[in-house]
């Protein structure tokens, strides 16, 4: 199982989304769980797409065809806004 | 412990984060602090009129990731300056105008140090910390966008500005 | 009033100081502060060795002159960045190691203006406020030499630092 | 008459100095006053021909040069060391 997270405005797009999918392991990236979110939520896939958009794995930021394991915590990070 | 990092919903008391700061060192000749508060308008958001009052602002934050986050940028203002200590602390959840959001408390020997290390981590906290406001002005609800210049003033200390 | 000049023997109250910036408009967004605290040395004492605990500091000032001045290069600040509200507060007469020295604060609507014009009133003041410093250790008083970084600093914004 | 001021470490140099010396207006400097300060207190004339040393007239910083009258209020500043 991969946990999936969602962060400001991604995560009102992803309201309706499954937070865990099951993956084999090694096999999924977070560029294809992006592809397969785009088949059934397609405003939330075309914000994921926005070049600023990062991810990280386990709380680091990752590259897109970062393999993905069993247990991993997957986050779409929009632009931060703090401060 | 000569550094603080924390990310809560309570309020912080800038007298109490100086008296920690201030103590740490006989040596300790300056102490440079930065508040950030709540302005009652928010001219970066695109939708909602930039001189309509804003009722409040949420703070979202991933938690762990943001407390390593702002840890490391510690780290790296360590290996620029001499700092006896810093503090930083980011409140999140909603606030309301003039309330604190965020604060930055550095304690060095000289002045320099103290004024360059704050602001950098401030320029810092505000690209790479995990932090992210929604304004809610005459009941519509926005995310913020990303400012530019917080970028800019960013990418400066890989540049000129790290002396 | 918005801007605030004195030069007192009594302590000040960071807090305080605090709450009248952050309460001068709800547009301010920003607070930077500057204290200077009197270090357990001073390493620009040429007499004196340099590792020796002072025991105090004695600071003389020309009444008078010295408001003036500062209020002088509030108004240069003014000139440079849009601020809400200064103060500057300078202590004199005689001071032990970790009491308060000075104290100076800004509000603003943006961080990168109370950073620069914070730095600038300090730069200032460090070499155009008429202070005077002695310095009393080991039973020998010495007034204190200007250091040259001071008027280094100082004349940076006259030239790439104003912006 | 004209009040003399001395501040920082002139002061101490200045302590036998008096405070108040009498001219003709107009006609007296700050440069005139050190040369003849010079002829009793050597030790202070030194230190007040040092580059580094500034005169005020009421507060204000002037030339060596500028005429002092009567009820002026002339001050020697040694380099500062506020902050």
């Amino acid at each position: 199982m991969i946990d999936l997270l969602f962060f400001g405005r991604l995560g009102d797009l992803a309201a309706e989304v499954d937070r865990s999918v099951t993956c084999v392991d090694g096999r999924a990236t977070p560029l294809a769980i992006r592809e397969w979110l785009a088949t059934e939520h397609q405003s939330l896939a075309k914000e994921l797409s926005e070049p600023q958009v990062l991810v990280s794995v386990n709380k680091m930021i990752v590259k897109w065809d970062q393999p993905l394991f069993d247990g991993d915590e997957l986050a779409f990070l929009p632009p931060v806004t703090g401060g | 412990m000569t550094d603080l990092v924390c990310v809560q919903t309570d309020d912080f008391d800038l007298a109490g984060e100086y008296r920690r700061l201030r103590d740490l060192s006989s040596r300790v000749g300056a102490v440079v602090t930065f508040c950030g508060l709540v302005r009652d308008f928010e001219s970066s958001s695109s939708e909602i009129d930039p001189d309509a009052p804003i009722n409040n602002l949420t703070l979202q934050h991933y938690p762990g990731m943001t407390e390593a986050l702002l840890a490391e940028i510690i780290e790296q203002a360590k290996t620029r300056w001499s700092l006896y200590g810093v503090t930083v602390i980011h409140r999140i959840g909603t606030l309301a105008p003039n309330d604190q959001i965020v604060f930055v408390g550095v304690a060095t020997e000289h002045r320099k140090q103290a004024f360059d290390a704050a602001q950098f981590l401030m320029d810092y906290l505000k690209t790479q910390a995990t932090l992210w406001k929604k304004v809610t002005a005459k009941g519509k609800e926005q995310w913020l966008d990303a400012k530019g210049s917080d970028d800019d003033a960013a990418a400066e200390w890989g540049e000129s500005r790290n002396d």
